[in-house]
């Protein structure tokens, strides 16, 4: 974990409340759907609850572009390796939101073909459960997201070196 | 070196390219919130309004949040072309803005204040050699990029933008019999005497043509082939994450904006207030600087037609696109220069 | 260096595979060669968990299959238990069934306009379809208590009587449609750049689409006269005259005037369904603990992406034996190769918009 | 045997005619007549049935285990192809035994909606098909080990 300096500098935290601010209110989703959950993440995006008052109706087809993972529907063993692959390429502040119980922990189906959960494979920070959770649910669980990002302190990691490289 | 050359010659039109490049900032973000919020509103929904008032932050946000991304570049992606890409794209974009009259002049007493950056007898063509260097841009990124689908993107990009260029440039040049100058302050002038080049009939035609491949150009709505997102995934831009995709995002806007720019100061009279030789109407055009108004309107009038047209035209195909260039467009065009000698010879 | 043909991978993520499916495309430069659609990726293991969980609780797992189109799918299992147990459905719980399966088929259509649509670029076109369908959605939030995976129907009947709200939610829809359809119509029908995109693309011979099993609008659209609603009559089908919409050149565009035609059709049959409800309980008498004597039966029903059918063998306990699902999507995607020869990326991205398949139903 | 469907009764005589002793068991009950040949002689009934009888479309191809009610003398797998009759709805299922080892006739040649069925049941149930183009798992990953709707197989996989 990051180890949070004895008492932030007063300019750092405005600068990180500034940046938190536009990653929370710009978070372009990555256009990815996987089962029936996709459908009411589109039903989300679409005009009825409308994703784009948050400024999120930006769906980017290419993980590049995207900062937000929402993992919707069963993730199944032979889809595991291409959805880490995904993650591993979006760019540095990345979220990932698990949309629904199979990407939770696997829901209806314990069976050989399903990863029981999609944390098994990539880190995820807001859960949404529902099988099909509605469009309201996956709204909540977003504006939880926006929440916590507000909490975030990028500063602190950003003129850290990056680890990641050495590894 | 006298005091007042210093400052007029040297220091003045250093701000005035510093105030268009912010100018220009300021259409970028006008651009992403009015074509959310359009295209949003066309399709029945409401469009970013929890960022600030009705969502006006909303552009701004995007653009900070990308600013702080991590910039990937793949590993055996060509680092020069890579990088020089997005360069390239937003210079072509900006550069022609320094020919285009953002609105009249305002005379002081010993120096008139333009609202153009420079004046130059073949502005014109400056502007469309310019403008065309994105082709680079779109290639190098495409191809520099090293993925299968920024490569599909990049070689569409080249075809469609020169298959488009020659039909804008014939276009231009029946604008240019009426004008007789490539100055793009003398059109503007000349259509103060003698009407909005719209007006004639013999360039409506030319301004169909003009408006299509203007489209085609800036790889908007009916013609994104380049970056169609159902079939190339992202086009040319696929790899690009951060601040190098904010550069190819402001530079499709910009060139959007130089293309409507284009399109009112060649067809609808830049800073000139509509029916300007009536004496009734002098009160449209109050004071000298009020052509930045006029500009600014008629400008973001072709904007909203832009926005409007991405909301209901599908996509072309590829195939279709070329034919549209080689068999419509081109032959009208030239079809049309021919009926323009001919009525100039005669008038 | 030898001329060699570019192998892309529309990978299982790619904005128009409707899912998680991978299309291996060589192209010669756009032109495509061949195509080897790769599946599995959403295979959950269906069949092998239906033999453990009792006949009722399967019920809501096949929503999970073709998840545009629920109902259709309990329709189809239920239907196939009834025949097996020997159960006798209620005349008003068929005539209900009717109408839920009818408004889903409708649901399934206006998220299929939305998505053909939009891979062809008409964005806007995507959302009017979903405003239209969230009207639907919410009827089925009215009555079923979900939107998508709704479990809308019972062995042996329906979960309850359509309540007065119900029915006005009901005329609401019949009435607003048919005015969405309109619009979508006016924006693309007569479309010079739609009718580009489409019209000639995609062919595939009647003869040919019967070799390959092609079933649904797909096969209308070839100019087969074949709807199990009207050659197979189940649920009461007989009753309600309505006509089957029938295409001629069998590409993408008939395939998109056949399916808006069937929307027509469907609200026809609700109106006739929902004039003419039969008093009478909505569920007939059905043991809470399920038994069903050793037999096999194979029933099908005409789903909104084709002919969906399903086979149950029982041993005599409360859990079968053996369910295996035929689904129509896994079979259209047979003949989806066929169809792509000689076309170019972005047909590829139209045919498969116009097979409306759907992953969960291909992949189990 | 006589059935009271009377297109299905022309359809049934016909075959018996045909193959009279290598119909090992017909049977039709709730509406549906199945017929059950040996392994051997499934591409001679199903040519014979799609060309003079005209069930043009192989609806569905079923695969069974039967280990948990073994029928003595027959082998464990059971194979089930749906057929059709497109222009007057007619329909039809032939059964066919084999044991785990048995493979099975191809019928892509007859049928091309046969090529994935016939994958699916290699993937599900490890019956080979010889003659069949491709034969690969079309569900599951090729590491995956062992064939899941086996009735040994654990229903959360090893």
């Amino acid at each position: 974990m990051i180890k949070a300096p004895a008492q932030p500098a007063f300019l750092l935290t405005q600068l990180d409340k500034f940046i938190t601010w536009a990653q929370k209110n710009s978070l372009w989703p990555l256009g990815s759907g996987l089962a029936c959950c996709a459908i009411e993440m589109i039903a989300t995006g679409a005009s009825h609850y409308d994703m784009a008052r948050f400024g999120m109706e930006v769906f980017r087809p290419s993980p590049r572009q995207a900062d937000l993972f929402i993992v919707a529907g069963t993730v199944t063993n032979k889809m595991a390796p291409i959805i880490r692959r995904l993650w591993e390429q979006m760019p540095d502040p990345k979220w990932v939101v698990a949309m629904g119980n199979c990407a939770v922990c696997g829901g209806p189906f314990p069976t050989y073909a399903v990863t029981q959960g999609v944390d098994k494979i990539i880190p995820v920070d807001v859960y949404i459960a529902g099988c099909a959770p509605t469009p309201q649910a996956l709204l909540h669980g977003l504006i939880t997201l926006q929440e916590k990002i507000a909490k975030e302190h990028p500063t602190r990691v950003m003129f850290k070196k990056d680890v990641r490289r050495d590894d | 070196m006298s005091r007042e050359l210093f400052i007029f010659e040297g220091l003045i039109p250093l701000l005035k390219a510093a105030a268009v490049c912010i100018y220009l900032m300021i259409m970028v973000i006008i651009m992403v919130w009015l074509e959310r919020r359009v295209v949003g509103w066309l399709q029945g929904r409401l469009g970013p309004n929890r960022v600030g008032f009705q969502g006006v932050l909303q552009p701004i946000a995007d653009t900070v949040k990308l600013l702080f991304k991590e910039n990937i570049m793949q590993k055996q992606a060509d680092w020069l072309l890579f990088n020089i890409a997005p360069i390239i794209v937003l210079v072509s974009a900006l550069l022609p803005f320094c020919f285009i009259p953002l609105g009249d002049s305002i005379p002081f007493k010993n120096y008139t204040f333009t609202f153009w950056v420079a004046e130059s007898p073949v502005g014109l063509l400056l502007i469309l050699g310019l403008s065309s260097l994105s082709v680079f841009a779109l290639v190098f990124g495409g191809w520099g990029s090293n993925s299968k689908y920024p490569l599909l993107g990049g070689l569409r990009a080249v075809i469609q933008i020169l298959s488009y260029e020659i039909p804008i440039g014939l276009a231009m040049l029946a604008v240019i019999f009426y004008s007789q100058s490539l100055n793009m302050v003398d059109i503007v002038q000349k259509q103060a005497v003698t009407g909005w080049n719209i007006g004639k009939w013999p360039l409506i035609v030319p301004f169909v043509i003009f408006w299509i491949c203007a489209v085609a150009e800036t790889n908007r709505a009916p013609f994104d082939l380049p970056e169609a997102e159902s079939e190339l995934v992202a086009g040319f831009h696929t790899e690009y994450s951060g601040i190098k995709f904010a550069f190819f995002f402001m530079a499709e806007y910009t060139h959007m904006v130089l293309a409507s720019s284009l399109a009112v100061v060649l067809f609808f009279g830049g800073w000139l207030a509509p029916f300007s030789q009536v004496k009734a109407l002098a009160w449209l055009h109050p004071f000298p600087g009020a052509g930045v108004f006029w500009y600014f309107f008629k400008i973001m009038c072709f904007l909203y037609l832009y926005i409007w047209i991405r909301g209901t035209f599908p996509r072309y195909r590829f195939d279709e696109l070329i034919k549209l260039a080689w068999k419509w467009m081109v032959p009208l065009a030239l079809l049309n220069i021919f009926i323009v000698a001919l009525v100039r010879l005669h008038s | 260096m030898p001329y060699k043909h570019i192998e892309i991978s529309m990978g299982p993520q790619h904005p128009s595979t409707h899912g998680v499916l991978q299309l291996k495309v060589t192209a010669d430069n756009e032109v495509v060669l061949n195509v080897e659609p790769v599946i599995g990726y959403l295979h959950r293991g269906m069949e092998k968990l239906w033999e453990h969980r009792t006949y009722p609780q399967i019920v809501p797992l096949t929503d999970r299959l073709d998840y545009l189109g629920a109902i259709l799918n309990n329709l189809a299992y239920v239907l196939a238990v009834e025949k097996l147990a020997g159960i006798e459905v209620p005349k008003r719980a068929q005539y209900i069934r009717v109408i839920l399966a009818e408004l889903q088929r409708v649901a399934s259509h206006l998220a299929w306009i939305g998505f053909n649509a939009n891979d062809i670029g008409a964005m806007s076109v995507l959302l009017y379809g979903f405003i239209e369908r969230e009207g639907l959605l919410d009827l089925f939030e009215e009555y079923c208590g979900a939107r998508l995976t709704v479990h809308g129907l019972r062995i042996g009947g329906v979960p309850h009587d359509l309540t007065p709200k119900v029915c006005e939610l009901i005329r609401g829809v019949v009435t607003s449609v048919p005015r969405r359809l309109a619009d979508i119509e006016a924006l693309l029908s007569e479309n010079r750049i739609w009718k580009h995109r489409t019209v000639g693309i995609g062919r595939i011979a009647p003869a040919e689409a019967i070799q390959y099993g092609l079933t649904g609008p797909a096969l209308r659209a070839a100019g087969v006269r074949w709807d199990i609603r009207k050659n197979i009559p189940y649920s009461s089908y007989e009753d309600f005259d309505f006509d089957v919409p029938l295409g001629t050149h069998s590409d993408v565009y008939d395939r998109y005037l056949v399916r808006m035609a069937e929307m027509r059709q469907s609200l026809r049959i609700i109106t006739q369904a929902l004039d003419r409800l039969p008093a009478g309980e909505v569920r007939a008498k059905v043991p809470r603990l399920l038994k069903i004597p050793p037999g096999e039966v194979f029933l099908s029903v005409e789903a909104a992406k084709g002919e969906l059918g399903f086979y149950i063998k029982s041993n005599g306990t409360d859990k079968p034996e053996r369910v295996k699902m035929k689904a129509p999507s896994f079979i259209n995607m047979q003949c989806f190769e066929k169809m792509c020869q000689g076309h170019l990326i972005a047909d590829l991205v139209a045919i498969l918009g116009s097979l409306d398949i759907v992953l969960g139903e291909i992949d189990k | 045997m006589t059935i009271d469907h009377p297109a299905l009764q022309a359809v049934l005589d016909a075959l018996a005619a045909r193959f009279n002793d290598r119909l090992l068991e017909t049977r039709f009950e709730k509406g549906e007549l199945s017929v059950r040949v040996a392994r051997g002689d499934l591409r001679p009934v199903l040519a014979f049935l799609r060309d003079e009888q005209g069930f043009n479309a192989l609806n569905d191809i079923i695969g069974l285990d039967n280990a948990n009610a073994p029928v003595a003398g027959r082998p464990r797998f059971s194979v089930l192809y749906q057929f059709y009759k497109f222009p007057d709805a007619l329909r039809l299922r032939v059964v066919t035994d084999a044991a785990e080892d048995e493979p099975l006739p191809s019928i892509t040649g007859l049928y091309k909606s046969a090529d994935w069925a016939e994958r699916e049941i290699f993937d599900m149930f490890g019956l080979r098909f010889e003659g069949h183009p491709g034969l690969t798992r079309i569900y599951l990953g090729d590491d995956f080990k062992g064939y899941p709707l086996r009735k040994e197989f654990p229903l959360a996989g090893e």
